[in-house]
């Protein structure tokens, strides 16, 4: 990788970089994050054209043109090395540009799938795009945080907006998913805010990059009272994560929540979460030789315990909520060995994530649409009923359980490296060992729809909607072609993963 | 001032038990409202006057109302009076022995620093503060206003009633 | 682009078939017939232009994959993947042609198959590192899924084991890659050999324990080979072949082309266990394979005998020893083979594959006799037939460093006689059972996919010299390396 | 004015938040409970903006009041929306989903 | 000349391949006709080297085989005196029984099948005669071994004949393993296998490397000689057609042993030729007795191969390859002989029992009359072949062995009469059977007449008065053989002892021992008759046990390995999932496996998830505690 990347360095940069580009100047204050203004702006509109119009096709289509705007927006905009407009509220790094294309990413697939997902009820629908679009918000904050205040409020407009996404299913499930996320929620936030409370306490500044000099170079009770301000911190950013202990939440909710929503629960905020815990993990850098120790023990518990557990269920959504633990393990792998390699490798592990982990909520949207139901016994004999679904949600549990050639395995390869060129033996032996146990659940999945004869032998009906198969479609080419062709991706992303490294 | 740090502080403590044993919820909710009151003391001892205004109207005015409503509310949808006690919980050794822990490493963390005391003319004036929030915090303002429609617009979408009944299934 | 055509052939058919509708039975056929055919031809063309006196990898081609990386397309082939490749294409084709008899999904089943067939000639061609994982973890798919639709018996059961074996051996090997890569940051197994020469014992064993893993499973080694039986049992006639023929030589083919070469001072050290576990397999697969009561077992447990010889050879690292254990490879690749199909013709007849509702069928299916007589002798190591060249060779080349493991190990070749006698006497030999009275000799189609492997057999066993020229430069080469290396 | 002792008064607030939410059965309740964590919060960063004469941290405060009212609107629509569907108010009694 | 050479096996393998591919589609006695005419031939060019040979030529050719350069891998076919004499006798022998075949198998529906066998056996005994290396001759000895299984078990449809066959692979195979090792060690030790170079190696090796690998080689002989311990196949292999009996089992491939230890005697040492004479003795006198005991007319010629084959060790354990080599031909012809006019009488009758046989002199007149010659050549009787040889080995032994070693080859010689006059009488004399037998066609007898020509005059080669051209042709300067008046005598006597034996004991059933000794003598009766309850022993302690093992490994394999690999390899996870599904075995050896482990974890996480929110928050609250505590 090191040599890897020297040479990158020395040639020109690709043409792929203008796509990001990553043209040198300072931006203006305030109009560095003109897709978040674009994204708010329109997410109001479409609450508005979802309060007044007829149908949810307005509000689509609102949020479509939303979506595409902002996307403009984000190609267009001026990105220099590292930005902080907003009186260093915010932080525009290309770090934080690739958070910002995963999140538009993110919504722009689940888009497709609220849109075609037949549980969600037509007159909520309009609510749903436009809370969507202000959760993207949300996310991209996230990811641009640079200061205390920022990361909270950000957080707060993710977590509300998806305490209310959950609850939309107007029955039992759906609204104790939401009151169990938004207990765990608000007490894990809670605890966070009296961390962040205590951290201004002893720091004196809510600013990251003031935070961080604060830290350094402290001692004795002081540091004790930082860390126990970290670990406080650390709960609401672990709950958004689903890391272990704070991933009990998990199941119930992803359960109860429309499968739409759960696909997003499962990505935009792990990828806007991992990047805040990065960023604050730089921001409480000297503490790092206390911190790293705890992560990487969490980091194994993570995935173990995802994956053991997940072994047993029946349900998919709740299979994929453990599955989605044990992926965030695998993620954690980047952010425990802290090194760049790990940050690419996290980057590129969450690009395969959001393709990989999208296109199976799409299977499982296409097959409640058609069975109405989410028992994994839905899938018995699917191959035969459904045979692109079946061969789209096979590659997307394959990659997920990082088979080559898709891209969950370059991620995957490239997470293992990170840990082993860290030094981590045993967490790339702990990762390994937890992907063969993982293996085990995806294959049943498989086992299922291939090999077990179908209950009943017509084709599913309705067959997958037009948006749900440019959902699956495009997910499932991107792993693969990603997969086969990852040299592109990963150019980029090594340019992107540029973290201030201390 | 000392004194009446102690009186806050017994105001806000008493309360702050009453909230989370007293069995009657509305009881409770009031207590809150002791609570809330109590720390906008506070708040005007810390100088903060703005605050504790602030506190005062939305905290007390607005959202205690706010549960006071939803409780009638949820009361009447279960068909039980809004005041009626509310059996108690299994785990309450193990949730007092957590908050307890909970509260030894915190203060086990923070008392042994030395705090700085505050300066007797510190404090921050109403219009920095109003100038902070257009100009250096104008976008948690923005972002805040966000969540105050999502917030709304997501509550009504929950809790309005079923529109024609069940989910369409 | 001799090598990317012959990776494309199957690629192209996969292709084909599926571009084709569901119900073109015969053009689905004739598609995947002609695919592997090609690739047949071009592994032929290969053979003709490929120049032994040579050093070095021939038809070499590299292009830039994964920049970033530094991974290359990167194939060629020496005197040790060449016999590989062929062999490969050869039962390919012949397994293709068995795969006639499969009686539904047949879209799904040759598409599934001739991607198999691209995933295990890339595996042989392959001179990057990750492009062989690639390739190898390529072929566990389309395997897992012959297993588990087409297969009978526990076939749900049977394809999982393998699936999960190979993949947590293969997560091993995964980890000694990136180790490798992450000390010498290339992936070319070339310049891997060179640079693993200068790797620290410990580095190397580390590394050569991690290849082993991934490959022991494969070959198998004891004790990682109780996926193989089940997984040879269940899979469908077609999926055996390939997966005694061609899967286990993957794991063969890893020690030589990348353990050894890579840790060569790990390789020297372990070689007295690898010779250990060589008889471990030998005595330990006769054993096992004469208690069997089951057609395919047995041939399966005796597959794990044989494969034995591979690691007893490779353990010497002798010029005999390394020959014998590619030529076992290769033998044991067509006579196993041949033996799978045997059972599987047996099978399609009768339902059954339990060696005690056989019994004097010789007299009633002469020709089947024939063809099963032969290759049990094949696989018991009879001389002037390939299977005894490899097991000599292997032998000879181990008993000079390995006395006594050698001398173990010849309990096996009196095991083999036994129980492939064993085979003769309860399907062939003995009164006529009355219930196959009316069984049918073989057809056309079952001696044609057969009728190569007989020869190949015989003219191996005779002609030994012809594989063994091909082979031996680049063995010389391997001992050099890894000997030199101390 | 002792820094320390009005830190100990939040950390009291905050633990008997904190218990609140781990015993109280009403889903109200634990909202209630939750305002004490969020109390707690803002007393300290009060407390803080004095200590430090930091005017954001004061605004932080007024922010965390804002969205204490925000998450009591979401909180408490979720507690009617579960009475109407789940005909239950206990937090307790929440147990379709597990495993 | 070297033509010649390669055309010997050739011919019969091209034999073998035209009857295997198109046999079916020639009339039956055209396919008999063209394995006769392909080992006619094959004699003919054996008898084209003769002058050469005799001249003291070797003849060899040369090719590489496993290795381009290294000639230890190469294969080569090379006559000498003592290949040609067991090329003559190969050859001979074999065409004469061929040619009975067209005869004795006639009718049979696998006949072309048979004579293919027959032509195959023929070109690998011929290579196995010519090979002048280690590894063509190991190549070749495997191959007789599978024609033999392939002949034994002609008749497969019965299940004896098909075991018999199988023992016999698998008993000579134990024998076969040891020869590869001795060839691997000589390999690696002597970095030679050429036979003409084994003499230069006893001056490089050293005496203890020479005596393990010599024995190593011996073992081979053993098993294909059926010397003692490793000689219970040859008995069961009678099952086979009488003419495999009479070429395979008699005359020529178990006289393979015979030929290789005289092959390769330069390179056994005096120890290794002790156990060469023990093991040779013992067999000779054991199966001699056994021969005694056995009711069965092929069964009885079979431990009459046997003890002459011992007879024949002993010799080479004298160190006399030559006498060795002259028995084996004088045997060879005998032998065959006895066992074809066997097969006339079983063809004639269709029995073999002896009880149910008698009188058949007048029946089958030139049976009876050639059996007899083939008899009193076997007793050692002035001057049938038989005399010269075995007198031969008995003047060596009085030369070279021990004192008493003479007399146990006397007493030998006196069972030797003894079984095979017993075997003559009850057949040919006496009350006539129910089965009145009829003389067989031409076809069988004129054969038998030549081999009865042979039987009385091979012998003659090895006799003063030609002036030993034999040992001529074997290069041998020191010679036993001659006329010594007492050892004739002592044969004499020694066969007449054996006549009167086999008349009183063997026919009138006479009661030669005292009434004392009766009970000893019935127990030794018993046991011989049981073969000395060897295959028993052989049952009780090698094959049941190694059954047993196989059965327990098996199982091992299923529970144990399986099961542990399968926890270890995590895949015991899906087996507890799938448990209504599979058997309850696996299910076993999952509780056992570390897989319970997982599964454990997977169920107990799992009940942790009790959908209580209450119990979530105080996990959350704890684990903050923890964390604080934990963070340093």
């Amino acid at each position: 990788m090191k040599q890897g990347r020297g040479s990158c360095r020395a040639a020109t940069p690709p043409a792929v970089l203008g796509l990001v580009g990553l043209r040198a100047g300072g931006g203006v204050p305030g109009s560095a994050s003109p897709a978040e203004a674009i994204l708010s702006l329109g997410g109001l509109l479409v609450l508005l054209i979802g309060a007044w119009a007829r149908g949810h096709r307005p509000a689509l289509t609102a949020s479509w043109l939303t979506l595409a705007a902002g996307a403009a927006a984000l190609w267009s905009a001026p990105v220099p090395p590292a930005s902080s407009p907003f009186f260093g509220l915010i932080l525009c790094d290309p770090f934080s540009l690739a958070f910002r294309w995963l999140a538009l990413g993110t919504l722009a697939i689940v888009l497709l799938l609220a849109s075609a997902s037949r549980e969600l009820a037509a007159a909520v629908r309009g609510e749903c795009y436009g809370l969507l679009l202000l959760l993207g918000v949300g996310l991209m904050l996230m990811a641009e945080a640079n200061h205390l205040l920022m990361a909270y409020l950000a957080m707060e407009l993710v977590s509300l907006s998806s305490y209310v996404l959950v609850g939309f299913l107007r029955e039992r499930r759906s609204a104790e998913a939401a009151l169990k996320y938004l207990l765990f929620g608000a007490l894990s936030s809670g605890i966070m805010l009296f961390g962040m409370s205590l951290l201004f306490g002893l720091t004196g500044s809510l600013a990251f990059p003031d935070l961080q000099a604060a830290v350094a170079g402290t001692g004795g009770p002081m540091a004790r009272a930082l860390l126990v301000a970290a670990a406080l911190m650390l709960a609401g950013l672990a709950f958004k994560i689903s890391m272990v202990p704070f991933h009990m939440w998990t199941p119930d909710v992803y359960e109860g929540a429309p499968a739409a929503v759960t696909a997003l629960l499962s990505v935009g905020p792990k990828a806007a979460g991992l990047a805040l815990l990065l960023r604050l993990l730089e921001a409480l850098a000297p503490l790092w030789a206390s911190l790293s120790p705890l992560l990487l023990a969490l980091t194994v518990v993570t995935m173990t315990l995802g994956n053991l557990v997940a072994l047993v269920q029946t349900n998919v959504k709740r299979l994929l909520a453990y599955s989605t633990i044990g992926q965030v393990g695998y993620l954690l792998i980047g952010l425990a060995v802290h090194t760049r390699v790990g940050h690419e490798a996290l980057l590129v592990y969450l690009v395969a994530y959001l393709f990989m982990n999208l296109g199976a909520f799409a299977c499982v949207v296409a097959v409640m649409n058609g069975t109405g139901s989410e028992a994994l016994e839905a899938f018995r004999g699917l191959a035969r009923r459904a045979p692109g679904l079946s061969l789209a949600f096979a590659v997307f549990l394959l990659s997920l359980a990082g088979i080559p050639p898709l891209l969950g395995f370059v991620g995957k390869f490239l997470l293992l490296g990170s840990a082993l060129d860290a030094g981590e033996v045993a967490l790339a032996v702990a990762a390994a060992v937890n992907s063969a146990i993982a293996l085990y659940y995806y294959t049943n999945i498989i086992r299922l729809m291939y090999f077990a004869p179908p209950a009943q032998a017509e084709p599913l009906s309705p067959s997958p909607s037009p948006a749900l198969r440019l959902a699956l479609g495009s997910c499932a080419a991107a792993t693969l072609a990603l997969g086969l062709w990852p040299g592109p991706l990963l150019e980029l992303i090594s340019r992107l993963a540029v973290v201030r490294l201390l | 001032m000392t004194f009446a740090l102690l009186l806050l502080a017994a105001m806000v403590l008493a309360g702050a038990v009453w909230v989370v044993t007293l069995r009657n919820l509305f009881r409770a909710a009031l207590s809150l409202g002791v609570v809330l009151l109590g720390v906008a003391g506070l708040f005007l001892l810390l100088e903060a006057e703005f605050l504790a205004f602030v506190q005062i109207l939305i905290y007390v005015g607005a959202i205690l109302t706010l549960v006071v409503f939803a409780i009638m509310l949820t009361a009447r949808l279960q068909g039980t009076p809004g005041t009626a006690a509310s059996p108690a919980s299994r785990q309450r050794v193990g949730g007092a022995l957590a908050a307890l822990a909970l509260f030894a490493v915190l203060a086990g963390a923070t008392q042994p620093l030395l705090w700085p005391e505050a300066p007797p003319a510190g404090a921050v004036p109403l219009a920095a503060l109003g100038q902070q929030l257009v100009t250096r915090l104008i976008l948690p303002f923005e972002v805040i206003s966000l969540v105050f429609v999502a917030a709304i617009v997501g509550a009504i979408a929950i809790a309005s009633g079923p529109p024609g009944g069940a989910r369409p299934r | 682009m001799l090598l990317t055509w012959l990776l494309a052939c199957p690629l192209i058919g996969m292709l084909v078939v599926l571009a084709l509708p569901k119900t073109a039975v015969r053009a689905i056929r004739a598609a995947a017939l002609l695919a592997t055919g090609f690739a047949l031809l071009l592994s032929l063309e290969l053979l003709i232009a490929y120049q032994p006196a040579a050093a070095g990898m021939q038809f070499v081609e590299r292009a830039p994959w994964i920049p970033p990386l530094r991974i290359f397309y990167h194939l060629g082939v020496d005197g040790i993947s060449l016999p590989l490749v062929i062999l490969t294409a050869l039962l390919g084709f012949l397994a293709c042609i068995a795969s006639y008899s499969i009686a539904e999904r047949h879209k799904e089943y040759f598409a599934l198959y001739l991607l198999l067939e691209v995933g295990m000639l890339g595996t042989f061609l392959a001179l990057d590192l990750f492009l062989f994982y690639i390739f190898w973890e390529l072929v566990l798919v389309p395997m897992y899924f012959l297993i588990g639709i087409w297969g009978g018996g526990r076939r749900e059961y049977s394809a999982f084991k393998f699936f999960v074996y190979t993949l947590a051996g293969s997560l091993a090997m995964l980890l000694a890659i990136l180790a490798l890569y992450f000390r010498a940051h290339t992936f070319d197994l070339l310049e891997l050999a060179a640079a693993g020469r200068t790797f620290e014992l410990g580095f190397q064993q580390l590394l050569f324990l991690g290849f082993f893993l991934g490959f022991a499973v494969k070959v198998p080694i004891f004790p990682f080979h109780t996926w193989l039986p089940d997984a040879h049992v269940d899979a469908p006639t077609p999926g055996s072949v390939l997966l005694a023929g061609v899967l286990l030589k993957m794991g063969g083919y890893g020690f030589f082309r990348i353990a050894y070469p890579i840790c060569p001072a790990a390789a020297m050290g372990f070689g007295g266990a690898m010779a250990c576990l060589g008889v471990i397999n030998i005595v330990y697969g006769a054993f096992v394979a004469m208690a069997q009561t089951d057609f395919k077992r047995l041939v399966a447990y005796s597959s794990v005998s044989h494969m034995g010889f591979v690691l007893l050879g490779l353990a010497s690292l002798t010029p005999e020893g390394l020959q014998g254990a590619m030529f076992q490879m290769v033998s044991h690749g067509v006579v196993t083979g041949a033996m799978f199909l045997l059972v599987g013709v047996l099978y399609d007849r009768t339902h059954t594959r339990e060696l005690s509702a056989f019994g004097g069928l010789g007299a009633r299916v002469p020709v089947y006799a024939g063809f099963l007589i032969f290759f049990s002798l094949a696989s018991l190591g009879l001389p002037g037939l390939s299977g005894f060249i490899g097991e000599f060779l292997s032998l000879v080349g181990a008993f000079g460093v390995w006395r006594w493991q050698t001398v173990v190990s010849l309990l096996g070749i009196v095991a083999a006689a036994a129980y492939m006698l064993q085979v003769i006497q309860q399907v062939l030999l003995g009164p006529l059972n009355e219930r196959w009275r009316e069984l049918p000799d073989m057809t056309l189609r079952e001696g044609l996919s057969l009728a190569p492997l007989l020869l190949v057999t015989l003219g191996l066993g005779v002609l030994p010299l012809a594989l063994l020229e091909v082979q031996d430069g680049a063995l010389q080469r391997l001992i050099a390396h890894v000997v030199g290396a101390r | 004015m002792s820094v320390r002792l009005i830190l100990l008064l939040s950390h009291a607030l905050f633990a008997l938040g904190v218990y609140g939410v781990l015993t109280r059965r009403h889903a109200i309740g634990l909202l209630l409970s939750i305002e004490l964590i969020l109390n707690a919060a803002a007393l300290n960063f009060v407390l803080f903006s004095r200590a430090f004469g930091h005017v954001e941290a004061q605004a932080f405060a007024l922010f965390i009041i804002a969205l204490a009212a925000c998450e009591a609107v979401v909180g408490l629509a979720i507690v009617i929306g579960l009475a109407r569907h789940a005909h239950t108010v206990f937090a307790d009694q929440v147990d379709l989903l597990k495993g | 000349m070297t033509p010649a050479l390669l055309w010997i096996p050739l011919l019969p393998l091209a034999a073998f391949a035209l009857l295997i591919t198109c046999g079916r589609r020639l009339a039956p006695p055209v396919a008999g006709w063209v394995a006769v005419a392909a080992l006619a031939a094959s004699a003919g060019a054996t008898l084209a080297l003769a002058e050469p040979v005799l001249r003291g030529q070797r003849l060899a050719v040369r090719w590489a085989w496993l290795s381009a350069g290294d000639p230890r891998w190469a294969l080569g076919l090379a006559v000498d005196g003592l290949s040609w004499l067991m090329l003559a006798v190969v050859t001979g022998v074999g065409t004469m029984i061929a040619c009975y075949s067209i005869g004795y198998m006639r009718g049979d529906p696998r006949y072309p099948r048979f004579f293919a066998y027959l032509a195959l056996f023929c070109a690998s005994m011929l290579g196995l005669v010519l090979a002048d290396h280690f590894l063509l001759l190991y190549a070749c000895w495997e191959l007789v071994g599978l024609c033999s299984y392939l002949l034994i078990s002609f008749w497969f449809e019965k299940p004896a004949a098909a075991a018999a066959g199988r023992k016999a692979f698998i008993t000579t195979r134990i024998g076969d393993a040891g020869l590869l090792a001795g060839i691997l060690w000589l390999a690696w030790a002597g970095g030679t296998l050429q036979f003409d170079a084994l003499a230069g190696l006893r001056e490089t090796l050293s005496h203890g490397l020479l005596t393990a690998i010599s024995l190593l080689i011996f073992l081979g002989a053993v098993g294909k000689s059926a010397q003692v311990p490793l000689h219970v196949w040859l008995p069961d292999a009678m099952e086979g057609p009488t003419p495999v009996s009479a070429l395979i089992h008699a005359a020529t491939m178990v006289a393979a042993g015979i030929y290789l230890v005289a092959r390769t005697l330069p390179l056994f040492t005096p120890e290794s030729l002790q156990v060469v004479l023990a093991v040779g003795l013992l067999t000779h006198l054991a199966a001699g007795t056994v021969a005694l005991t056995m009711t069965d007319i092929k069964r009885v010629l079979a431990y009459s191969t046997i003890s002459q084959l011992g007879l024949m060790m002993t010799a080479l354990g004298l160190g006399a390859a030559a006498l060795a080599m002259f028995h084996l031909t004088t045997h060879a012809c005998f032998k065959a002989l006895l066992f074809l006019g066997a097969g006339s009488v079983i063809h004639a009758t269709h029995e073999q029992e002896l009880g149910r046989l008698g009188g058949l002199r007048r029946a089958m007149p030139w049976t009876a009359a050639v059996f007899l010659i083939a008899a009193v050549s076997m007793s050692g009787v002035f001057p049938l072949s038989g005399f010269w040889s075995k007198d031969a080995i008995l003047l060596a032994a009085q030369h070279d062995g021990p004192p008493w070693l003479l007399g146990a080859l006397l007493a030998g010689a006196v069972m030797t009469t003894a079984y095979v006059f017993r075997l003559y009488l009850r057949c040919f004399h006496g009350a006539p059977a129910p089965h009145a037998g009829h003389e067989s066609p031409l076809i069988m007898v004129l054969p038998m007449a030549v081999l009865a020509l042979g039987a009385a005059a091979v012998g003659l080669a090895g006799s003063p008065w030609l002036a030993h051209p034999l040992l001529h042709l074997l290069g041998l300067t020191q010679i036993h053989a001659g006329i010594d008046v007492p050892i004739l005598l002592w044969s004499t006597l020694a066969a007449a002892a054996g006549l009167w034996l086999a008349w009183s004991v063997g026919v009138r059933r006479a009661r030669p021992l005292p009434a004392a000794l009766r009970p000893l003598g019935t127990r030794l009766y018993t046991w011989a008759a049981n073969k000395y309850y060897v295959d028993e022993w052989y049952q009780r302690l090698i094959i049941g046990p190694y059954l047993a093992a196989a059965r327990g490994l098996s199982r091992f394999d299923l529970r144990v390995i399986d099961g542990a690999v399968d926890g270890a390899g995590l895949a015991g996870r899906a087996l507890a999932v799938w448990k209504e599904r599979f058997d309850r075995l696996v299910v076993d050896r999952l509780v056992n496996g570390t897989a319970s482990a997982v599964r454990l974890a997977g169920a107990g996480l799992r009940w942790v998830q009790t959908g209580i929110v209450h119990q979530y928050l105080l996990v959350v609250v704890v684990a903050v505690v923890v964390v604080s505590l934990v963070l340093k």
